[in-house]
């Protein structure tokens, strides 16, 4: 593709101070260390990792929401930093995933929905009403629902409200933080299903982020692995799958339960040290949890080498490595980056 | 989950009740403000010293021509009160408009902004916290002169501080959901973040800060004109009043009573009525 | 932990030198303090005498550093009034407060947290709703009243306490209790919305679900969590006691630094005013950071992780 | 061991939380109650337990645990049997344990009044158990605080406190919903541990479909606090009955069974909010499936020797379904 990719990350880092307890000193969490992507026009980046890692600060490094402490963001090839923020808003749209807190509960679903338009400040009211309509019926909403305010709908129906409001401007870009987190499973197919038709019909590129791989592996064409702060696995998401190159990744495919009976619970191997963003360990950043770790990676950070479907950050696929410790799918060269 | 194990609050009714007290004896007292001299038939101001310490209608000797008896100058003291409602209201209206302006606008910034900005909203409240206000009312009242408006301005200038703690803290509470996120993505401005989506959902908050400094407002202003460093006389001040009764308050107690619980219910009242707005902001809360 | 000390008495610091220069600005704030201390009757030369022995003709910045650096060493200059030096007449009047404050803070606390426990207990009941309606009458009722109305009954009716003045214990008791009527409605109200908060938690859920009795449950499990700002709260609201007792001093002429305070005012004795005000915030500035300090030591939480 | 039978519960007439539920945990095994959020199943497991808030009102034909009436037991009664004979653990791990006490004095106060150990012993039984859940360095964990610790060590702690009395029942409320993937695998395998080990029944209540199909002996399926059907766990995943069920089982993405990109299956509409008196099936509204008669009285149709479902369709609609 020739066309300048629909987001790029370069070298995004995001540092915080924070002080926990009254005396505390206060201390440096990086909660995104040096992320770099680029995610074509048209395809979905579907971020997995657990609670900690920084799949949500990126998410609002990406939407502009906080300012990168290194690094820069361009959308559409445009650096963020540079656009004002109401062409920005033309290009790139958030859905959040607490629906509860993402609609303002002092107004109507209709005026949550304009919002958007009206920041615009040059939409006449006749036009904004018939796309606040027009968006409404998109997402599956009657026109009395938009009289409504949002205490009045449920979780599966405010999801409808964030996206229209996300979609009424026709942005290119939506950034989802874990869109469907905090609804039911009969809920969320209903919500991941409309996602889905609307990219098709629409044309837009999704940031999928979630912590939910099967969620992931359904939505996304793109995975990338996030663990304290960095992407320690990116791959096309079929090839991930089917052989992860990282041994996280196959620590949290492993503890997918799938309804299958029978099968039992697997067990991850991984122990009860758990990841710290404020005390990120020297060399390979997951090796205290790492099952197959050895003398090289606490001393040594590793680099990205090439997996089946894209590259991954561990000693193990280094081609040098101790031989059968390498992992599946990996290449004999390091990846250019 | 929570909202389904709590059982549904038994006292609702009892709450309501007690609101519409409130609103009752707020309404009330507003009246007597707002029509004033027109429903009693003496005049506040008009001594006669053949009338002096003319006692109650309940009690023996009492009469119609005054209902709540004279004072020691033969006032009518039921004319004297409805005045007095009028002093107090004023100045509790005023009061909290000015400190709501003020607190409100300071905790607002604070609360949105961060940073900074905030840094100094916070030494600024810690720096009202840490003066005596009634000592500080006293004293500047003392050294300008008494005046009505100089107490309405130094109790405006004073009372700011509840107002910014809880503009700040709810601000910065609000601030922080996604909703205020997302108006940010949509490109909306600043100011008009700060006025579709913050202050509404902070309104019903500062509104319960409202009366409760509504209600500190009347009191100290009260005490001010009791220790005679507030409204001057002859205007009739319910605290004034109390202080020019002392002296006879062994020998006719009633003396104090009467501007006492006008006092004492008014305050009563608005605070009733800011604990049913509370009572409503806590139900809405739990959605 | 000694790094967070000293930041936070860097803003302590702070936060008083702002309160030492607005209570000088009060002062000057009326216009010609010369003409005030003078007097209606005195003639023009009075007042110039007046203005230079006080150093009132010098540049106001002067007199702000002069003053400034007199009251950093604790010389608040001379009373116009007493003639005595300000910082003695305070000396002399603080115990008579801090005693008032104490004895109104251990009475409002002896009310206020058991009433606060049995309200939440009892959520929702009578007993509830009577602690509450206790509350309302508490933040009502104007204290100056209260302590005319105690003087009637107790003093004179029952003639069970002196009616004013200073001198023995039975004098800080009607005093006393009209303090404790202005905090106890601020703690109660603490007290039971910890105690509520602590009682629908989960870890009580948990308490519960372990078998714990009933007295384990509410004094070891709940009481604990809901005490800690109820203890750190009471530091703060000495602090507006102290601030608040320049009433009922005056009311039941009791002679701490409140009553001075009034005397100073009527008087137009501005060095007292200034001193008092100054002494007032410094106290509050010290209880605060008492109060966060004892949050720390209380809260695991917040003492060093 | 546990018996419950047509249990309901009322929030101040207002909402029927629960309505006539029944479920039977053995010595040894592990039922799975599993239902989206509001159906009611939280709400039971606290009524077993009698933890109800004030003012839910709590009724049942049947409710026993090992041959004694839950329903007429005394309320210090059945609170010498909390946390002794049968023991509780919950969804929050971050905040269901004390903030003011430290891990080992929470621990040892199940054992202290129980049983009056003394302290030393118990201290010692706590940091045994602390092992036993597979936390290292137990003696350094009991002199902590909850908040030094990570919410999956949190909740190895609250299952280590559970089983201070070697209880014959432990019900988990949603123990791992609130963790991360990698934690929650850990702690389900813990689990089945202990039930092998000990002989532990577990009552564990779950949204999770994967995690019903990973340990499970038996699942309870419950829809707006009605069982709607029940069954042992190969069986109901192989031949779900109840419509709902197999709705449910549909809005799961598998990662390489269910296609990427297309839709998933899913219920239409919301769970419902049931007043107290409603008759006939709760799912009939967003039901594919629903016929006139589902407003009346609904059977309880066998379709095995262990498996019942709720519903007014025959035992084996499925069947024909398939055939045509």
């Amino acid at each position: 593709m020739t066309a300048a990719p629909a987001i790029e990350a370069r070298g995004l880092r995001r540092v915080f101070r924070v002080r926990q307890g009254l005396f505390a000193e206060p201390r440096q969490v990086v909660a995104v260390d040096d992320v770099s992507f680029s995610v074509p026009a048209g395809s979905v980046l579907g971020v997995v990792g657990e609670s900690g890692c920084g799949k949500s600060t990126l998410a609002r490094l990406i939407l502009g929401l906080l300012p990168p402490s290194a690094g820069d963001v361009l959308v559409d090839g445009k650096r963020l930093a540079e656009l004002d923020r109401r062409a920005r808003a033309r290009l790139i749209q958030p859905v959040f995933q607490d629906p509860f807190a993402s609609l303002n509960p002092r107004r109507r679903v209709k005026d949550i929905v304009a919002m958007p338009l009206a920041a615009q400040g040059d939409v006449p009211s006749a036009a904004m009403a018939s796309r606040v309509a027009e968006m409404l019926a998109r997402v599956g909403l009657s026109e009395e629902q938009g009289e409504r305010y949002p205490a009045q709908l449920s979780g599966g129906q405010r999801q409808r409200v964030a996206i229209a409001r996300a979609l009424v401007l026709r942005p290119r870009i939506v950034v989802c933080d874990e869109p469907t987190s905090a609804l039911d499973v009969s809920v969320q197919a209903q919500i991941l299903n409309l996602l889905a038709e609307l990219r098709r019909e629409l044309g837009l590129t999704y940031l999928f982020i979630s912590h939910n791989l099967a969620v992931v592996e359904h939505v996304a064409s793109e995975v990338a692995v996030m663990y304290l702060g960095r992407i320690v696995e990116r791959s096309e998401a079929e090839a991930l799958f089917r052989a992860p190159g990282h041994p996280y990744t196959r620590a949290l495919l492993a503890s997918v339960l799938t309804p299958e009976p029978g099968l039992g619970v697997p067990d991850v191997g991984l122990g009860d040290a758990m990841p710290d963003p404020a005390n990120i360990p020297p060399g390979c950043r997951f090796h205290p949890r790492c099952p197959q770790a050895f003398d090289r990676c606490p001393r040594e950070a590793p680099a990205a080498w090439a997996t089946a479907g894209g590259f991954a950050e561990c000693h193990l696929l280094e081609p040098t490595a101790p031989a059968g410790l390498a992992g599946a799918g990996a290449s004999q060269r390091q990846l250019a980056r | 989950m929570s909202e389904a194990l709590t059982a549904p609050g038994d006292g609702a009714t009892g709450r309501r009740l007690a609101f519409l007290l409130g609103a009752l004896i707020v309404g009330v007292v507003a009246l007597a403000a707002v029509l004033g001299p027109s429903i009693t038939p003496h005049d506040p101001f008009a001594q006669d010293l053949g009338k002096r310490l003319v006692v109650p209608f309940w009690m023996e000797g009492g009469g119609r021509e005054h209902p709540l008896g004279t004072d020691q100058l033969g006032r009518d003291y039921l004319a004297r009160l409805i005045y007095g409602a009028r002093i107090s209201m004023v100045i509790g209206v005023l009061t909290v408009v000015a400190s709501g302006l003020i607190g409100t606008t300071l905790g607002v910034l604070g609360g949105f902004f961060g940073g900074r900005i905030d840094d100094l909203v916070l030494f600024a409240i810690t720096c009202r916290l840490s003066i005596p206000v009634v000592l500080v009312a006293l004293a500047v009242v003392g050294l300008m002169g008494n005046s009505f408006t100089l107490v309405i301005l130094v109790l405006g200038l004073l009372l700011w501080d509840r107002f910014a703690v809880v503009a700040r803290s709810t601000t910065m509470q609000v601030r922080n959901l996604d909703y205020v996120s997302a108006a940010w993505c949509a490109g909306s401005s600043s100011f008009s973040m700060l006025v579709r989506e913050v202050l509404p959902n902070i309104a019903t908050h500062l509104a319960v800060v409202a009366t409760l400094e509504m209600a500190l407002a009347i009191l100290l202003e009260a005490a001010l004109s009791f220790l005679g460093l507030g409204v001057p006389p002859p205007l009739p001040s319910w605290g004034l009043m109390i202080a020019e009764a002392k002296d006879y308050m062994f020998f006719s107690p009633w003396v104090i009573m009467v501007p006492g619980v006008a006092l004492f219910a008014l305050v009563f009242g608005i605070n009733l009525l800011g604990d049913g707005l509370r009572e409503m902001l806590g139900t809405q809360d739990a959605r | 932990m000694t790094l967070f000390l000293l930041r936070r008495l860097a803003v302590a610091l702070l936060v008083a030198m702002t309160v030492l220069t607005l209570s000088f600005m009060l002062t000057r704030l009326s216009g010609d303090l010369a003409i005030s201390i003078a007097g209606p009757n005195a003639t023009q030369q009075d007042v110039e005498l007046i203005r230079r022995a006080y150093g009132l003709d010098r540049p106001l910045i002067v007199q702000y550093l002069d003053w400034i650096g007199r009251a950093v060493v604790g010389d608040f200059g001379t009373s116009y009034f007493f003639r005595e030096r300000v910082a003695g007449l305070i000396g002399q009047r603080l115990p008579v407060t801090i005693t008032l404050g104490l004895v109104g803070l251990a009475m409002a606390l002896a009310v206020a947290i058991p009433l606060g426990i049995a309200a939440a207990v009892r959520e929702g009941t009578w007993m509830d709703r009577t602690v509450m309606l206790v509350a309302l009458v508490g933040q009502a009722m104007p204290s100056f009243w209260l302590g005319l109305l105690l003087m009637v009954v107790l003093g004179l009716q029952l003639q069970l306490l002196p009616i004013s003045g200073t001198g023995s214990w039975e004098h800080y008791v009607m005093p006393g209790i009209v303090l404790a009527f202005s905090a106890i409605p601020a703690l109660m109200r603490l007290t039971r919305s910890g105690m509520v908060e602590a009682l629908s938690s989960d870890y009580i859920r948990t308490a519960r679900a372990k078998g714990l009795t009933r007295f384990s449950i509410l004094a070891k499990h709940a009481l604990r969590n809901a005490a800690i700002p109820v203890v750190s709260i009471a530091a703060v609201q000495l602090g507006f006691m102290l601030g608040g007792s320049i009433v009922i001093e005056t009311v039941f002429a009791l002679h701490g630094v409140g009553f001075l305070a009034w005397e100073s005012i009527s008087k137009n004795d501005f060095p007292v005013v200034q001193a008092v005000v100054l002494v007032l915030a410094l106290i509050y500035i010290a209880l605060t950071l008492l109060a966060d300090l004892l949050n720390a030591v209380l809260d695991p939480r917040l003492r060093a992780a | 061991m546990l018996d419950v039978r047509g249990l309901r519960v009322e929030f101040g007439g207002r909402t029927a939380a629960v309505r006539g539920a029944s479920l039977r945990v053995s010595k040894g095994e592990t039922h799975c109650l599993v239902g989206e959020s509001g159906c009611g199943k939280s709400v039971t497991a606290l009524a077993v337990m009698n933890l109800l808030a004030r003012g839910a009102k709590r009724d049942a034909e049947v409710l026993s645990f090992a041959g004694q009436d839950l329903l007429r037991l005394s309320d210090s009664r059945m609170s010498r049997l909390r946390g002794d004979r049968m023991a509780m653990i919950f969804q929050e791990p971050m905040t269901s344990l004390n903030p003011a006490y430290t891990v080992g004095s929470q621990m040892t106060e199940v054992l202290r009044r129980h049983r009056g150990t003394p302290r030393a012993q118990a201290v010692d039984r706590a940091a045994e158990l602390l092992g036993l859940v597979g936390i290292t360095a137990p003696g350094m964990r009991l002199g902590q605080y909850p908040h030094q610790l990570s919410g999956g060590l949190r909740q190895r702690v609250m299952i280590a406190m559970a089983l201070m009395c070697d209880p014959e029942l432990l019900v988990a409320d949603e123990p791992t919903t609130a963790l991360d993937v990698t934690v929650q695998a850990q702690i389900l395998r813990l689990l089945a541990t202990l039930r092998r080990d000990l002989g532990l029944g577990i009552l564990l209540i779950t949204h999770d479909l994967g995690v019903v199909a990973r340990v499970a002996d038996r699942v309870s399926v419950m829809y707006a606090g009605e069982v709607v059907e029940s069954a042992p766990t190969a069986e109901l995943f192989a031949a779900p009955r109840h419509p709902y069920t197999r709705g449910l089982l549909r809005c799961v993405p598998v990662p390489g069974k269910t296609r990427r990109g297309e839709p998933l299956g899913s219920i239409p509409g919301v769970v419902p909010r049931i007043p107290p008196g409603f008759r006939g099936c709760a799912f009939r509204d967003r039901c594919e499936h629903a016929a006139p008669n589902c407003a009346g009285a609904v059977p309880r149709r066998p379709a095995g020797p262990e498996h019942e479902f709720l519903c007014t369709l025959p035992a084996d609609w499925t069947l024909r379904e398939a055939a045509a």
